[in-house]
């Protein structure tokens, strides 16, 4: 039966002291992470659609993560190619939570600033600006900052691609906004209060 | 009180083909686990009388908890089914008793759960903390002629010295 | 208590060394229990570095015959290792074994706890406990019960074989009981066998026939056990013999039937979905006993009423379309259970393709495919049916370690995939990969089997596959099957590309294990196999006496774990037969008639069939015989008319009491 | 009754507002009411879940505590939305998981006046629904102008199947709701091995090599397969194919053209609707050549199951899906 990860320190199953950085990662990972369980079959590099252009296997990640190796870690492209695909999360034999270890070391990375590209950090911050601006994504407003920091030159062969978006009304110009912007704002400003202190 | 202080007592009904062996399984691995529970071992589940469950919890347990094998898995064929009908029944006199039916906790474990005996005991522990203590039985004057003091060192420190004061 | 007789207890206190002492602050406990249990009717409380020693079981005699107790208790481990000593210390003393009790204050408190203080706290209040529950224990009398000297074998795999044997060379009557048409198991249906390479069927066969013709073993294939009553000693076996449509007195097993059935039928169970077999059938050419049986669902004369040729054609008669089911009472001392494995169904890893692919086949399929009496007389071929595969990729661990699956490790999948590279290569000259999360060759000769298929060529790659697929995504990849993986050892993915995929599927318990153990009394693993006694120190008994296990029914294991299993199982029967009789715990419940008021609550709530209502008396009565003890007629008894010896309310009541340290309010 | 309450997502009024057109269109001839969550807020995608836990998780709560005050009759939240679907679901599994992280997230939902209590709703996505409470024979009555005809592969897309925290689906890997559903309608179904594989999902933005790449895999397999159009669930698996494939193909120097609409568009042409209706003709890779396919005066036949040739080789083991019972039977 699995535990959780608490649950076992508490009950004196796992001590503290032997899990440091592995264990910091896991404590910070939504559900529980199984992290700890890991025995390096490399299903999850094998099952990754994007392996071919990770730094690291995500199994290599969690070898460094063991051995402390947290800067390694969190410099490592890996976890921003991360697609989300699940793959190796329902494949993987320990069931490991791959998938939000991976957002997880990303959320790490952003507060140690360590991460090598900025592309993907930013876009995220600009998706969250939006959403939290607004309540609603705007896909507009993304595209337009993102590609003029990041993909300038990219611009002119996306240009076409963008204007039938929005010829064929799959875009729109404004954003759209939910009515009790407030009440979510009080209830973003108070989570995030809560994760400071956790 | 302060239920953080608060050391609950509970009593434990152990079945002698699984869960008394998860909990020696336990032991044998050295898992750790709280050390608020005494085990009373019965040859089944379906041993244990409800009366013993109000025995406990009058002479001054906090919380009891009765274990046995899966359902399906039973020694004896089927008795632990015959437990978990009393449980429930028992749960309901607990709350016309006015006491918490929570007090009152049934876990499956066979005998190689030994992980699962010690998860679950832990988690008792801290939801009968929760609950605080029951002074059932204790409060109404009667047999005041304990040895406090000597109790205060063998049994519960925090909650009896507070009872007491 | 006032009015009884007080009780002179003996508490002694054991340190384990360390393993008690460590934790808990032992001597404090035994002065602790002198002076606040003396008023329970504690007399004498010792501490001693190990109670079980000679020394220490002296200490308790000595005291015994001299302080004159009546009531020992020994705070020390579980009862389950050490109550059998101690009950034999005070039996050697003259004291009734049955007025000694264990407090376990090792599993239960050092092992698991690591404040000494509270530790300390709670052995008092366990030793408490314990003291006042002894003092309401009674004196009990073993119950003596005759062996029956026959024992029943249910299984016949290679396990259930050699248990057979043993017994029966031995003098002693056994009734093998097995499920299929023939005796065999899996072992039958392998090739060879590693790592020595013997042909599984040479090494088999002759065991085989050995138990067919034994004159003290009664065969009974085509059956199932479907009831047992009673109890070590004395069971009572109800068996199920399926109609086999062939009288097997008159049958000679000439095979004529066979040839001439004109329904031909996929063999699911035999050749692993792989080949075929005659409505009319015995499962491989050298099956024990040689009698075919008939596949009634699948019987042209049984669906359309007509057909008959088997009869038309048999020499002898033999064939006998009206024979209906027996049922066989069989009485037995002692069963061994060898029910065996199932094979993990590969299809559930659906990322292997097995299935869906056609080139992806299960160990078993290709033990077939490699056997020179299977269905391609040994050719190692794709699905088609004729081509030779050019690479092969063995996967290891399928469905085995893995959370979504079977937790543990099969034990003979690694040595299964090494044996199948050698094949492979010996026969195809393919080019073949092997697939492994954790290579494991323990066990004698084994290391080197993998020595040598590493030095044939084979190559390993350290990975747990992710998937087979056959979405090519180039033309090398082209109408293969790509076995996509980590290389772990080189940190890279890979994709290979290979013809034929062989998976290594796991072992798993019987889909029927859980019902064979609630017929038989035992309990299952959380994994579903059947639980030893003890893992290490009664590997083949169980919980139940007379009941033992071997074979792939206790967990994963290969052939030579299966016959020493086997033949140690037949030890310990032949062990309890050669004993004549055997003293049962006397722990039973009984009615006082006296104050049952013929509710006829308890009537329904014993599975044993120990309960019976006297009509004449309107009052229940309990048979001694038949009961196994577990009280739970005791707890509902209405009037308290249902006692249990041994676990008594009294003693239970005193317990929680004890515990409580309520016992030291009445001082 | 079919009632249900609807957590449409960002993208459904915008790059997917022809998943919601046609969706709209099958509501009525399958008698399903889909009650809008009022003020529902973005799920964050996958670019939340990478900055901040708890407020991650707390901007997906609050859809869900929103939705409960609307529970009238129902508890089921349904998302046509792969990516909302599985943020929605994973919430409310996570914040059971994990008590602690559930407390956090309550704590944050009160300072908005909202409070959800994990296991309250049942998350579902909307083939599921249609598979599994309309049913595939309720679905098959409706139609009267069969796909049969029109080669179609089925594109689960990743987020739908995986991680299924509530045992939703047939599989992880090869789930054939979509397969069953297509044939329903009468498509051509192709057997499609990558129906689950990844579409590059954000990695359009921040890394489009990466994401071209994949792109490439399942348009490749599926031009290779011979299908005319893939068919798919998720507005971020068709803005991903559809709106990427040219820059994709101007990447490798390629010239495919797999049109790829929502199974809601072709669910609306079996049932007979306008393709205008549909939101068929705003996908930017053209599906007009390959629904000239089936062009409406296709005869309603039903093609009889072939027979099962008859194998020379040696015989396959049976399909296996995990709950047989609940589903069609897949051949």
């Amino acid at each position: 039966m699995p535990q959780m990860t608490d649950e076992r320190i508490r009950a004196g199953l796992t001590r503290e002291e032997d899990l440091s950085l592995l264990h910091e990662v896991s404590m910070k990972t939504a559900g529980v992470s199984h992290l700890e369980m890991c025995i390096q079959c490399g299903t999850c590099g094998g099952s990754c659609p994007v392996a071919m252009d990770m730094e690291h296997t995500p199994r290599m990640l969690f070898a460094m993560l063991r051995a402390g190796m947290r800067e390694e870690v969190l410099r490592s492209n890996t976890p921003w190619l991360c697609v989300s695909c699940y793959h190796c999360v329902v494949r993987c034999p320990q069931e490991v939570h791959i998938a939000d270890v991976m957002y997880t070391l990303k959320g790490m990375a952003i507060q140690a600033k360590l991460y090598t590209d900025s592309t993907a950090p930013h876009f995220s911050q600009t998706f969250v600006d939006m959403v939290e601006a607004y309540g609603r994504s705007y896909e507009m407003g993304l595209a337009s900052r993102h590609y003029l920091r990041h993909f300038p030159l990219r611009l002119p062969s996306m240009m076409p691609m963008g204007l039938g978006m929005i010829t064929k009304g799959r875009m729109t110009i404004t954003p759209k906004k939910i009515k009790h912007l407030d009440q979510l704002k009080s209830i973003l400003r108070r989570a995030k209060q809560l994760e400071l202190t956790s | 009180m302060n239920n953080d202080t608060f050391e609950p007592t509970i009593i434990g009904f152990t079945c002698n083909w699984c869960s008394y062996r998860a909990s020696d399984l336990a032991g044998t691995a050295r898992m750790k686990y709280a050390p608020n529970v005494r085990l009373i071992r019965l040859m089944c589940s379906g041993r244990l009388d409800p009366t013993f469950v109000l025995r406990a919890l009058s002479s001054g347990a906090d919380g009891v908890m009765i274990t046995g094998c899966h359902p399906g898995e039973c020694h004896y064929i089927e008795q632990n089914y015959k437990a978990l009908r009393r449980f429930l029944l028992l749960r309901r006199v607990l709350k016309g008793m006015g006491i918490e039916p929570e007090r009152v906790k049934l876990v499956w474990a066979s005998a190689a759960e030994g992980a699962k005996f010690a998860a679950e005991t832990t988690t008792f522990v801290e939801e009968i903390r929760k609950l605080g203590p029951l002074n059932w039985g204790k409060t109404d004057g009667g047999s005041q002629t304990v040895d406090r003091e000597e109790l205060s060192t063998v049994h519960r420190p925090s909650s009896e010295m507070e009872a007491i004061a | 208590m006032s009015e009884k007789k007080q009780e002179r207890v003996g508490v002694y206190v054991c340190h384990c060394g360390t393993n008690i002492a460590g934790t808990v602050d032992v001597v404090d406990v035994a002065k602790w229990a002198q002076e606040k249990l003396g008023p329970q009717g504690v007399v004498i409380a010792r501490e001693y570095k190990f109670m079980c020693s000679s020394l220490g079981q002296e200490l308790i005699e000595k005291d015994i015959k001299e302080l004159g107790l009546t009531r020992v208790v020994v705070a020390a481990c579980s009862p389950h290792l050490h109550e059998k000593t101690f009950r034999t210390a005070a039996k050697n003393a003259g004291l009734n074994p049955y007025l000694v009790e264990l407090a376990s204050i090792r599993e239960q408190v050092s092992w698991v706890h690591t404040d000494k203080a509270v530790a300390t706290a709670k052995s008092k209040a366990v030793v408490s406990g314990a003291v006042s529950r002894v003092i309401e224990n009674r004196a009990l009398d073993e119950i003596k019960v005759p062996i029956n000297p026959n024992t029943l074998v249910v299984g016949g795999g290679i396990a259930g074989i050699q248990s057979a044997l043993e017994i029966a060379n031995a003098g002693f009557h056994v009734y093998l009981v097995e499920r299929e048409p023939s005796i065999g198991g899996h072992m039958a249906q392998f090739d060879k066998t590693f790592p020595t390479l013997d042909c599984s069927a040479c090494i088999l066969t002759p065991r085989m026939v050995e138990a067919g013709t034994h004159p003290n073993i009664t065969l009974l294939t085509w059956s199932e056990v479907t009831n047992v009553a009673g109890y070590v000693g004395n069971f009572h076996v109800t068996i199920k013999k399926k109609a086999r449509f062939v009288n097997e007195e008159l049958c000679t097993g000439c095979g004529i039937c066979q040839e001439k059935c004109p329904k031909k039928v996929i063999d699911d169970v035999y050749e692993a979905g792989l080949g075929y077999r005659k409505a009319v059938y015995t499962p491989f050419a050298q099956a024990v006993p040689n009698f075919p049986v008939m596949d009634k669902e699948n019987c042209t004369y049984f669906i359309k009423g007509t057909c008959k040729a088997c009869e038309k054609f048999c020499p002898t008669n033999a064939i006998d379309f009206t024979q209906q089911d027996q049922t066989l009472n069989v009485d037995v001392g002692n069963i061994v259970l060898a029910t065996g494995y199932d094979l993990f169904d590969a299809r559930r890893v659906s990322n292997y393709g097995y299935g869906r692919l056609p080139n992806v086949f299960t160990s078993i399929e290709f033990e077939r495919l490699s056997n020179a009496a299977g269905p391609t007389n040994g050719n190692i071929v794709m699905r088609d049916g004729k081509t030779t595969p050019k690479s092969v990729g063995i996967i290891h661990c399928v469905g085995s370690r893995d959370k979504n699956f079977n937790n543990y490790c099969s034990v003979i999948c690694c040595m299964q995939g090494l044996k199948f590279a050698h094949l492979v290569h010996e026969r195809t000259g393919a080019t073949v990969y092997n697939f492994y999360i954790d290579m494991r060759t323990a066990y004698k000769a084994y290391d080197e089997f993998y020595q040598r298929v590493l030095e044939e060529g084979t190559l390993f790659v350290r990975g747990k596959v992710a998937e087979v697929t056959d979405a090519a995504r180039n033309e090398r990849e082209k109408g293969k099957l790509i076995i996509q993986t980590e290389d772990t050892l080189a940190g890279k993915q890979r994709r290979i590309p290979v013809d034929m995929v062989i998976l290594s599927s796991g072992l798993q318990p019987r889909h029927d294990a859980k019902d064979v153990g609630k017929l038989f009394g035992i309990s299952c693993s959380m994994d579903g196999w059947f639980t030893e006694k003890h893992p290490k120190l009664d590997p083949v008994a169980t919980m139940t006496e007379g009941i033992y296990i071997v074979g792939c029914a206790q967990g994963p294991k290969d052939i030579p774990s299966s016959v020493a299993q086997g033949a140690a199982a037949s030890a310990r029967v032949l062990d309890k037969i050669l004993q004549k009789e055997i003293a049962l715990e006397p722990i039973k419940a009984s009615v006082n008639q006296e104050m049952c008021s013929g509710c006829r609550i308890c009537n329904g709530l014993c599975p044993f069939n120990a309960i019976a209502f006297i009509e004449d008396d309107k009052v229940t009565e309990i048979n001694p015989a038949l009961c196994q003890g577990c009280g739970t007629c005791v707890a509902a008894c209405p009037a308290g008319a249902i006692s249990g010896t041994g676990f008594s309310n009294e003693q239970i009541i005193a317990q929680i009491d004890g515990l409580l340290l309520k016992n030291l309010e009445l001082a | 009754m079919n009632k249900y309450l609807l957590y449409p997502g960002c993208s459904m009024d915008s790059s997917a507002k022809a998943y919601m057109e046609s969706l709209n269109e099958i509501l009525e001839p399958l008698d399903l009411h889909l009650e809008e969550i009022e003020d529902w807020n973005c799920c964050g995608a996958t670019e939340y879940l990478g900055i901040n836990l708890i407020p991650a998780y707390s901007l997906i709560a609050r859809n869900l505590a929103l939705a409960t005050k609307q529970m009238d009759g129902t508890r089921t939240v349904v998302a046509p939305c792969s990516a909302c679907y599985l943020n929605l679901a994973k919430a409310d599994y996570y914040m059971q998981e994990r008590p602690t992280l559930g407390a956090k997230v309550n704590e944050a939902l009160a300072a908005g006046g909202l409070e959800y209590k994990a296991g309250t709703l049942d998350v579902r996505h909307l083939i599921d629904v249609l598979v599994y409470d309309v049913g595939l024979d309720t679905i098959r009555s409706k139609v009267v102008r069969p796909l049969s005809g029109l080669k179609v592969v089925p594109y689960m897309g990743c987020m739908l199947p995986r991680p299924d925290y509530q045992h939703r689906w047939s599989d992880h890997e090869h789930p054939t709701e979509l397969d069953d559903l297509l044939r329903a309608l009468g498509a051509d179904v192709i057997d499609y091995p990558l129906t689950t594989e990844c579409c590059g999902g954000h990695m359009t933005q921040i890394g489009p090599e990466t994401a071209f790449e994949l792109i490439r895999r399942l348009v490749a397999d599926a031009d290779e397969r011979g299908a005319q159009m893939m068919v798919t669930v998720c507005p971020m698996c068709q803005m991903n194919i559809d709106a990427y494939q040219n820059e994709a193909n101007h990447f490798f120097g390629t010239n495919y053209h797999m049109p790829i609409l929502f199974f809601t568009q072709l669910m609306g042409l079996a049932f007979g609707k306008e393709p205008g209706d549909l939101g068929i003709g705003v996908e930017l890779v053209s599906a007009r050549n390959a629904l000239a396919n089936i062009g409406v005066e296709v005869p309603v036949t039903q093609e009889p199951a072939a027979p099962r040739k008859k194998d020379e080789g040696l015989p396959m083991p049976r399909r296996w899906t995990r709950h047989e019972g609940k589903k069609e039977a897949v051949k």
